[in-house]
């Protein structure tokens, strides 16, 4: 570790001026985890993340369960971005199986999955909004995320719990005249995320809080392999969208954000601008998706897939969710190994939040974009 | 007014016997400093008094200096006490053997 | 001066935001509209319709008591077990169709894909709450109903902001 | 002749004074305090200085038993509760005290102190501004000198660096 | 659809009542009645018109109208009126009450939901009364370690401490609880008992997070006690008085924050912070320490901080009212009737039209309370409006702001007024 | 019945606070209304407290429901512990800079009735304070010796 | 009806048969709280029975048999530039100790013994720049008896690298009574050359019981501190009733 205290910190015994808090799991301000902190006055000299109180064991469910009826537990972990965590798990399968996925698929699975991320970021906000006591910054991103899920909703036919991506295409095909409202209220989504700059990110309160807290140079970003947005804010150009693009990533118009300073402010800001870019690449690929054709090839009731083990990942809301499945020749898989953003950046918690004064603590740490349920899984 | 002036400094003067008795019984540097507050509060008292019953502003004046200088004695004698806590890990004075830490 | 500026921009946003259309969806009195009639599946292209996922509804007359939504459902919630129904079907020997624990149900609709004789939907009915636990059960004669729903709410956007009609 | 405010009030502080030294609790001692203080405020109070009053109640209550507080709850818990001290020097204590108190008290009552009555109207306070600033100004700027000296020797004396060093060495 | 809590009998619940109930009438018959006796024994009833006035004439009078109201408006001068209703405790806990609602459906309305809704039938107007009846009907948990009798009275110091500040509010011409020639020394003396309460509540908690919060509190309030009583220095200054109802009459002309707009802004920034509204909320940062030194309080405790808490952002109000937006003063809204009217009423032809209502206040008091409240509620509102604006800030900035912006802002605000009052502009040979 | 005369009964009530008001120094009476509102408060609220200690339910059913709050985990040492924070000297500032904020208010009330030349002093004492201050801020500012 | 069952799902339908039988009683009671609900079903029931019954046989068969590509998982015939001379520059460092398993796009999988597989990795790290681990999965091979370890190791710097994924892999010998941290199931950790492998080697652990040595914290993380079972991602830790 290479941060150093603020020297004189610790230096009397540590019965006498150590604090240890439970920070969670029935804490305002930890989310389904303890975060053991130890505090010497105002400052933090260590702080132990205790994940698991969510852990469902979903990579154990998943070797019980077909290709099939592994898709609405797998998305579990996030329901606010369950396309996303399909998408890895239908490429893997749909590598195993050799399944070749419809055109227009392609692109509903494209807009659905963007929407999620909006809709995931834009609870990320919220949450964030509150945990530096912005009330307002709470209300209008779950407000305005109403936009985005009712549009989810007409394409799935559910509000959080989609189930909709499967191998070989999506479930159904998008309502009739879903283009125009679409459109419509993704103009308006991103007519309204544009005022959180002047109430939020370009408030002076905000900025001074959060600037300058849990630096995370880029050298760490990448040796702690951090992902999405907390590798982005560090300066580290990469997006897997645009790195190694999936389904139809590669045709559609769009741009990486990426910041230099690595801060508390940097991280909050990058989904943020991310969002613009959804908006993007929702309008584009409504416009470049073919009008009609299928959606879903049909599979056998059972698939079997071979000998075979697919590593394949996508950019989430969180960052790079990669999805390792081993194939037995059997119609359940033999292991899937579910490597998400979330976990990846927890590293970064013990590091980053050691020697930071007690108020930052909120603010570092859910600006890691850090979801305990989907770490846990 | 149906008080009189000697009431008033009877009272001072109990108020000066517990703080000295105070000082001169307890063996906590704190409970000392509540002490030397009682009588500096008596010694307010009888100037405010006297003030009162001569009709003269300065026993007032001198009240409020007096009241600012004890501020100014209990910010160093609490930092004081700060100090030998830290050292000796207790505020009872007859553990402050050495003056050196 | 940088600071001064941005909290007067701050306030003033704040204040302008006094005057914009609330979003709140009222819900018993309103209720929001959703796409088509629930979430239906086509056997044939494999390949379902639009629709919210809501409680199902059951075709007693195409009902072949084939248990396949029964096995769907094994792998996700062991909500659906097939019960005895005292109906004489020519295509139901066995008489036995779905019944529904909505207490274990996830609303994921992938009976609705197992069902190959368009016998199981889904409706817009999501009102299922209950004091008790068996009042969540829905039997076949319950899951035959269909709902009557009467949702008109949507979203409607203007100058003054976006709100539930 | 006194009144019931006065008894009362007489009772009230010299009552918490000795509640402030004699309680076991040393937080219950600073609340005792507080109210001792507080009495003697009411006494100015009662003689007409309602400035002086306020400024004690301001600085005392406001300020000062705010910092005996805090520095109270900074020592161990140990500490906050127990008591040490001599039952001989108590002893010698209150026969300090009782013989001070007569003492004092039999020189007071036999001087001429008993006649003095008060039959002017009370003094405003603006008059003890312009002491200040006429009058007594070299003792105000004397009383800035030790105030500026106090908050400075308190810093320098509270601060931890060379408690640092030496646990820096093992 | 809402439950009832499985094990609640509604016989219990009224039997607890009646049982109350009850025994309140036996302890007023037993112990009341004669306290009223001994004291209507010692007490020297006053003789008007050769009758000595009982409590039992002063109810035969108060039945006939033409005495009633002189009764009543002679009832209303009383020190007991002044504190318990009027410009004392009930007037204040209702405006605190209005602040509590006017707060939720603002913020509500900034945030664009609805907010309390359903309660009261009009937008949720007894959301309040519920919600009180609820934190009424709350156990009342106390940790097992915790320090109790300090515990118990904290929250009641607390709400009298703020009501002793209310009482220092001038609301109109000689309508003030207590009129004190000292009165804003008195509020500083009153402004330093609330670290001490907060201070020693979070302590006897016995628990970690109201014990880092109360100990924030402590820091937040006295770091900003300084510049608050530094930024009132220059009014003081202008005015060569501190009495509040003195300085009120000062701004006939003007209002001081024309004048010191400096010092009026350090002002409401302090108040801010005194009041631990949203900016500068740290010591209930509910994302670091679970709720400060408010976490182990629970039913009705919570709810004497929270009614301590509005009395006291309302007492802050009305004193920036006082000292910066000129009190009571302002046009006179209602129309001076002639005396006559007042005491005779209109004549119209055969109809006789009387104001009974009127003869109880005077026209200066109604116009001047009227005038208060406006200029109390909008400065409520920008009290408020930061919650829905600011995030919350760290304890080290808002040190920083404390010690190093706010303190030199006012010495700014100071060496304006001195400038004001030797340049001539203000002053004795000023335009005032 | 007899014309009643306002004044006088309004007479009567003034009667009972002059009563009252002889009893103790003339400024005291207008502070003895200050306290008797802090005591009506407490007064007027302490039924609060004890009537929701009548209605509301008692269970001690679990030890663990008097814990100290510790989100859900049973609480580590001490709730009361030796605690410190970095601002203590924020703490030590504060009560010599209060005393100098409340003295210039005796300057402050009394300036129209002084000469110019009386402000000399008051500037003095402020600049001995700003150099007091500006060494404290100093120190206060660096935290890692507190 | 029998027609209605394909063939892939009899296996599963053997199992499954108990279910209705199982939950008879459960009817039962249903019907006893909805007696008349009950009663309507047999009135509304009677329409179309003929219309429906004769199309449903043919469209349970599914159409678009996909071929389940099973052989060729590495065809020799086009393998991937790139990512070729990537593990030939391997093979040509280490030899034999590093075994290539299959070479896919953008994917080489590559396979050491735990003796070695620091040298390799350092190698990988330095020489090839991958410079982070996106993924440790454990899988075990009961079987084999062996717990095999992959590292997925991905590059944030090398802009080349970027599409690409190396998982390393090795194989830690497993025991059937598992007792972990105290058994031969050990291998050399990771951490002191790619230090994002730390939270994800404390998973590992947890979840199959393998000892990573040199790691300097070696607790559970995600499960409870009093788990005293099997570590729950071996094959023979079974979920109830399945």
């Amino acid at each position: 570790m290479t941060t150093q205290l603020p020297p004189g910190l610790q230096l009397e015994k540590v019965d006498e001026r150590i604090m240890t808090l439970n920070v969670g799991p029935q804490h305002p301000g930890s989310g389904h985890m303890r975060l053991i902190v130890q505090v010497d006055g105002d400052y933090i000299v260590a702080c132990d993340p205790d994940p698991g109180y969510v852990h469902r064991g979903e990579e154990k469910m998943c070797e019980y369960r077909n290709y099939i009826t592994n898709i609405p537990h797998l998305e579990r972990p996030v329901i606010h971005d369950s396309c996303n965590i399909l998408y890895p798990y239908c490429l893997a399968v749909e590598e195993i199986l050799g399944l070749e996925v419809p055109e227009r698929a392609k692109y509903v699975r494209v807009i659905a999955s963007e929407l999620n991320r909006c809709v995931y970021t834009m609870y990320w906000l919220a949450i964030y909004g509150i945990f530096l006591g912005h009330s307002t910054m709470f209300m209008w991103p779950m407000g305005d995320r109403e936009l985005l899920i009712d549009l989810l909703e007409k394409i799935t036919g559910a509000r959080v719990t989609h189930a909709y991506f499967v191998p070989g295409g999506v479930r159904n095909d998008l309502p009739a005249n879903f283009e125009d409202v679409c459109l419509r209220q993704v103009n308006y989504f991103e007519k309204r995320i544009k005022e959180y700059a002047d109430i939020f990110y370009d408030n002076p309160i905000l900025i001074s809080r959060t600037e300058n807290t849990g630096i995370l140079s880029r050298q760490d970003a990448i040796r702690l392999g951090t992902t999405g947005s907390v590798l982005r804010a560090s300066g580290v150009d990469f997006d897997i969208r645009k790195k190694e693009p999936y389904d139809v990533y590669e045709n559609l118009d769009f741009q990486t954000n990426v910041l230099q300073s690595g801060d508390s402010y940097a991280r909050s800001k990058i989904p943020w601008l991310d969002m613009f870019e959804s908006c993007r690449i929702i309008r584009d690929a409504l416009r470049k998706m073919p009008k009609s054709g299928s959606v879903r090839v049909k599979l056998k009731p059972n698939p079997k897939g071979g000998d075979v083990e697919v590593y394949r990942r996508v950019e989430s809301g969180r960052g790079a969710l990669g999805m390792h499945v081993i194939s037995k020749s059997k119609p359940e898989p033999y292991r899937v190994k579910i490597s998400v953003g979330s976990f990846r950046n927890l590293i970064c918690i013990p590091y980053l939040l050691r020697g930071e004064k007690l108020g930052n603590m909120p603010a570092v740490y859910w600006s890691l974009n850090y979801w305990p349920v989907e770490a846990d899984r | 007014m149906s008080n009189e002036l000697i009431d008033f400094f009877i009272v001072s003067i109990a108020l000066l016997g517990i703080g000295i008795y105070g000082l001169a019984v307890k063996r906590n540097a704190i409970r000392m400093l509540f002490a030397i507050e009682i009588i500096i509060n008596a010694a307010n008292l009888n100037l405010v008094a006297f003030a009162r019953f001569l009709s003269h502003s300065g026993g007032q004046t001198l009240a409020l200096f007096s009241i600012a200088i004890a501020a100014a004695e209990v910010a160093v004698g609490l930092a004081l006490i700060i100090v030998a806590y830290r050292m000796y890990k207790n505020v009872d004075i007859a553990e402050f053997r050495s003056l050196k830490g | 001066m940088g600071t001064a500026s941005g909290i007067i921009k701050a306030l003033n946003s704040g204040i302008k935001h006094l005057a914009v259309k609330r979003f709140t969806l009222r819900y018993p009195e309103q209720k929001l509209k959703f796409v088509g009639d629930g979430y239906q599946y086509d056997p044939t292209t494999g390949v379902g319709i639009a629709g919210y996922k809501g409680r199902h509804i059951l075709f007693h007359d195409k009902c072949t008591g084939c248990q396949l939504c029964a096995i769907a459902c094994e792998g996700v919630a062991e909500a659906i077990a097939m019960v005895k129904v005292n109906e004489n079907w020519k295509h139901n020997k066995k008489a036995i169709m779905p019944q529904i624990d909505y207490g274990k149900c996830v609303f994921c609709g992938l009976c609705v894909d197992a069902c190959p004789f368009y016998a199981l939907y889904m409706t817009n009915d999501y009102e299922l709450s209950s004091f008790t636990k068996e009042g969540l059960i829905y039997t076949p004669s319950q899951l035959q109903v269909k709902p009557h729903v009467q949702q008109d709410a949507e979203i409607q956007i203007d100058d003054r902001g976006a709100s539930h009609g | 002749m006194v009144d019931a405010t006065f008894l009362a009030l007489s009772v009230l502080t010299i009552g918490s004074a000795i509640a402030a030294l004699e309680m076991r609790s040393l937080i219950y001692g600073s609340i005792a305090l507080m109210g001792a203080l507080g009495g003697v405020a009411g006494f100015f109070l009662l003689l007409d200085s309602p400035f002086v009053a306020m400024f004690q109640i301001a600085v005392y209550v406001g300020s000062i038993a705010v910092l005996i507080l805090f520095t109270v709850m900074l020592v161990r818990r140990e500490l906050i509760f127990t008591k040490v001290e001599d039952p001989r020097r108590r002893y010698a204590g209150i026969g300090l005290m009782l013989v001070l108190m007569v003492g004092l008290g039999s020189l007071v009552i036999d001087s001429g102190l008993k006649s003095v009555t008060a039959d002017e109207p009370p003094i405003d306070f603006r008059l003890i501004g312009e002491d200040f600033l006429t009058y007594y100004w070299p003792a105000l700027v004397l009383m800035a000198l030790i105030l500026a000296g106090s908050v400075t020797g308190a810093l320098v004396l509270a601060r931890r660096e060379d408690v640092t060093d030496e646990q820096r060495a093992d | 659809m809402s439950v009832i809590a499985p094990k609640f009998r509604l016989g219990y619940f009224i039997k607890a009542l009646l049982d109350n109930i009850f025994w309140a009438v036996v302890l007023l018959t037993l112990a009341g009645i004669p306290a009223i006796m001994i004291l209507l024994f010692y007490i020297d009833l006053p003789i008007i018109d050769g009758q000595i006035l009982t409590p039992f004439l002063a109810f035969t009078w108060m039945t006939h109208p033409e005495m009633s109201v002189p009764l009543v408006k002679a009832f209303m001068q009383t020190d007991f009126f002044r504190i318990a209703a009027f410009p004392g405790f009930g007037f204040g806990a209702l405006l605190a009450a209005g602040v509590i609602f006017v707060e939720r459906k603002m913020l509500a309305k900034l945030q664009l939901r609805v907010g309390p809704f359903y309660c009261g039938k009009v937008e949720g107007i007894l959301q309040l009364m519920s919600d009180g009846i609820k934190l009424l009907t709350k156990e009342i948990i106390i940790p097992a370690k915790a320090d109790k009798p300090i515990f118990w009275v904290a929250p009641l110091l607390f709400v009298g401490t703020a009501a002793a500040f209310v009482s220092l509010i001038p609301v109109a011409p000689k309508t003030v609880v207590a009129d004190i020639d000292v009165g804003l020394l008195a509020v500083f003396a009153i402004i330093g008992f609330f670290p001490i309460i907060t201070v020693l509540s979070s302590w006897s908690a016995n628990s970690k997070y109201p014990f880092i919060g109360g100990i924030r509190a402590l820091h937040q309030m006295i770091s900003f006690e300084i510049p608050l009583i530094l930024s009132l220095l220059g009014v003081v200054i202008l005015t060569g008085t501190l009495n509040l109802s003195e300085i009120v009459e000062s701004q006939a002309t003007y209002w001081w924050i024309a004048f010191l707009p400096v010092g009026a802004i350090v002002f409401f920034i302090a108040m801010l912070a005194e009041l631990e509204r949203i900016p500068f909320d740290l010591p209930e940062a509910e994302s670091e320490i679970v709720a400060g030194w408010l976490t182990e309080f629970s039913g009705m405790m919570y709810g004497l901080v929270q009614l301590g808490s509005y009395l006291k952002l309302y007492a802050f109000a009305g004193l920036f009212v006082v000292l910066f937006l000129g009190g009571w003063q302002g046009p006179m809204v209602w129309p001076p009737f002639p005396e006559e009217i007042v005491t005779e009423g209109i004549t119209m032809g055969p109809v006789t039209a009387q104001i009974p209502g009127l003869p109880l206040f005077s026209q200066e008091m109604l116009n001047g309370t009227l005038w208060f409240i406006l200029k109390t509620a909008a400065v409520i509102f920008f009290i408020l409006l930061p919650r829905g604006v600011f995030p919350r800030i760290r304890i080290d900035l808002l040190l920083h702001v404390g010690w190093y912006r706010l303190i030199g802002l006012s010495f700014v605000n100071i060496f304006i007024a001195l400038g004001l009052l030797y340049a001539g502009v203000l002053g004795p040979e000023g335009i005032l | 019945m007899k014309k009643f005369d306002p004044k006088k009964c309004a007479y009567l009530f003034i009667f009972w606070e002059e009563s009252q008001a002889t009893l103790v120094g003339e400024t005291a009476a207008n502070f003895s209304q200050v306290m008797m509102m802090f005591g009506f408060a407490v007064i007027a609220t302490a039924p609060a407290l004890l009537i929701s200690r009548m209605l509301s339910p008692r269970r001690r059913s679990n030890p663990v429901k008097f814990l100290p709050m510790e989100c859900g985990q049973v609480p580590q040492g001490e709730g009361r512990t030796h605690f410190m924070m970095q601002y203590y000297a924020y703490v030590l500032m504060f009560v010599v800079f209060d005393v100098m904020a409340i003295f210039l208010y005796a300057w402050g009330s009394t300036i129209l009735n002084l000469p110019r030349t009386a402000t000399l002093p008051i500037i003095a004492f402020l600049a001995i304070m700003f150099a007091a201050m500006a060494f404290a801020l100093y120190q206060a500012k660096r935290r890692n010796i507190w | 009806m029998s027609s209605a069952d394909t063939t892939e799902t009899k296996d599963t339908k053997k199992k499954r048969t108990r279910k209705p039988r199982t939950t008879k009683s459960k009817t039962k009671k249903s019907e006893e709280i909805n007696p008349p609900a009950e009663t309507t079903t047999t009135e509304i029931t009677t329409p179309s029975e003929q219309e429906v019954a004769p199309a449903l046989v043919e469209e349970i068969v599914p159409e678009t048999e996909e071929k389940v590509e099973t052989e060729d998982v590495v065809p020799q015939v086009d393998l991937p530039k790139f990512e070729k001379s990537l593990a030939d520059k391997i093979t040509q460092k280490f030899g034999s100790k590093a075994e290539v398993a299959y070479i896919k796009q953008n994917r080489i999988r590559i396979n050491v013994k735990k003796e070695d597989i620091k040298d390799i990795a350092l190698y990988i790290r330095d020489e090839l720049n991958f410079d982070h681990a996106e993924s440790v999965s454990g899988v075990d091979y009961p079987d084999a008896k062996k717990i095999e370890v992959v590292y997925h190791l991905g590059s944030y710097t090398d802009p080349e690298l970027s599409k690409q994924i190396l998982a390393l892999a090795t194989s830690a010998p497993r025991e059937e009574d598992p007792n972990p941290g105290r058994d031969s199931t050990r291998l050399p950790s990771l951490r002191e050359i790619f230090y994002s492998v730390e939270f994800h080697e404390r998973e590992c652990f947890e979840m199959l019981g393998v000892y990573f040595d040199g790691h300097p914290d070696n607790r559970r993380l995600l499960l409870p501190e009093d788990w005293a079972d099997i570590p729950p991602l071996r094959k023979d830790f079974a979920i109830k009733g399945r």
